[in-house]
């Protein structure tokens, strides 16, 4: 089994990144490959909880709440994350942590690939 | 483990804030416990930030820790200068030129390849 | 044996460099599955996004792959990262 | 005031959310109090969407609408379609192809001219 | 004097559109235009007051208070904002407000300009 | 009279169509300085744009504006947007 680490660095619903990082994070778990992922930039965004849009079954945000049941470790840029005035993570999903790019740079030592989106 | 990183910075500097975050991030790879080992490569649009005139005053401390730290080499790429009309004389001194068939070889002998 | 992750942004470059690794492997992903890859052999592209877009015909030999393949290429090879 | 605007599809569709989104304003343009008249032009990358087999179910529902309250032109400039290796055949035929030339003199013809 | 009307679809930091759009605006008020502003797509993040970035002396929010308080309205997409997880606005400045297309539409008839960036 | 405000994304699609535009006024914002405009007469480019990329030289015959300078451009011409 493998260690995958996922760079993920835009936010839901402006562009697709979120979609194929989220669906090919579960492939890869599914699979029984453990997934770390770090947040940069605006791919904080994605940790929050609080998405509401009636259009979709389900939301972005539904999706990575389920990569974190599934053992994903996820941390978003704390930098970014207060810098994008989202307060320390205050609403962002149980299990998503907000930490620092020396997590990232610890993700990557443990990663046997590393994928960016 | 430590491990080899190529950063290729290929967006545009300015419009997007890849070019500065990016040199956090190598800041941060270099920093942290395994001390992985990182060079940069600029090309495609990126390659404009490496002109003698562009405002660099973002990444100058992330540039002077990364030499407190360990040698790093900083490339850019002959054939996105060529396609974008800038020459050798145009590039500030800290840029390397190099060859497409130069940044092929940088993408197999690093571990991972990360691109801003 | 590496695999070059392509997105439109960056595929002119990405695969130009994916030319010169006799051994390159090369995945269309989003918008990258409108890329134009004459002259390399070995390319597959994320069957979700050649779907959105409509464009199967226009991909040649082109293996479409799901996500479940994705990973076992990205586990098998090297990752090279233009997207 | 009633003005005639011009949307501008410019981006790849479904990489980033513009192409659906934009209909969404559409239809928002047309049905606020003003009634303005809205024209719609895929090119650049834009021109993708119009291939027949693209997904167009998040903006089917905008565009019933749109044909619900008034009489909307879409169009392809078929310089985009060249470029990109599409031909006529492949489109869906709700998009009707124009050159350059026309997509400059809807430019000219329309109060406001939306990229999106 | 002129209405100008902008229309915002990026957030802050990521590009450089929130720093275009806001002295771009600025420059216009204090010639005496008209501005009226809607932030559309992650354009809604600009109306957050919770941004906090050492690095630099102002955030982004500044410069869009700023405009607020030189008399430009600005109203952001309800569904984009909602469906960011920014709960209705809960953290916007005072000022900026919440709404919908029809309110863009309402400015675009107002408009003697419009610029989208 | 139109004036153009022209990013990189869409530049060349953008100048194509100014080009033709007898009347076309043409204004280089944010990364749009990068942009190749020759073929064209009416061409200016924001001030802080240009100095950040340090490619006065590369201009050409491009008149260097403020924002000042743009909002009096903006009220004076119909803009078309490509930015």
């Amino acid at each position: 089994m493998a260690n995958i680490n996922f760079l993920l660095t835009e936010g839901p619903f402006q562009t697709e990144k979120w979609s194929t990082v989220s669906k090919l994070a579960a492939a890869a778990l599914d699979k029984g490959h453990e997934v770390t992922m770090f947040c940069y930039l605006d791919g904080i965004y994605n940790g929050l909880s609080t998405q509401e849009f009636a259009d979709w079954d389900k939301v972005p945000g539904d999706y990575f709440k389920e990569l974190v049941d599934k053992g994903a470790e996820i941390v978003c840029c704390g930098i970014c994350v207060n810098a994008r005035g989202q307060q320390k993570g205050k609403y962002f999903f149980e299990g998503i942590k907000v930490g620092g790019i020396p997590d990232w740079a610890a993700f990557v030592g443990r990663a046997d690939r590393v994928i960016t989106l | 483990m430590e491990k080899n990183i190529l950063f290729m910075f290929l967006r545009a500097p300015f419009g997007a804030i890849y070019y500065t975050e990016g040199m956090r991030a190598v800041v941060g790879m270099m920093s942290g416990m395994d001390e992985h080992k990182v060079t940069c490569a600029y090309a495609g649009d990126g390659a404009f930030y490496c002109l003698k005139g562009s405002d660099k005053s973002e990444s100058a401390g992330y540039v002077k820790t990364i030499a407190d730290i360990s040698e790093t080499h900083y490339y850019v790429e002959k054939e996105s200068l060529d396609e974008r009309g800038i020459s050798e004389g145009d590039l500030d001194e800290t840029y390397k030129v190099i060859t497409r068939d130069d940044l092929a070889r940088l993408i197999a002998e690093n571990d991972v390849v990360y691109d801003f | 044996m590496a695999l070059y992750l392509i997105d439109l942004p960056f595929a002119k470059i990405g695969l130009d460099t994916a030319k010169r690794d006799s051994d390159a492997k090369v995945v269309l992903v989003q918008d990258g599955v409108y890329a134009d890859t004459s002259g390399l052999s070995d390319v597959y592209a994320v069957k979700e996004d050649v779907e959105k877009r409509g464009v199967a015909s226009r991909l040649g030999g082109a293996k479409i792959i799901d996500y479940n393949e994705l990973v076992d290429l990205i586990v098998e090879n090297k990752v090279v990262n233009f997207a």
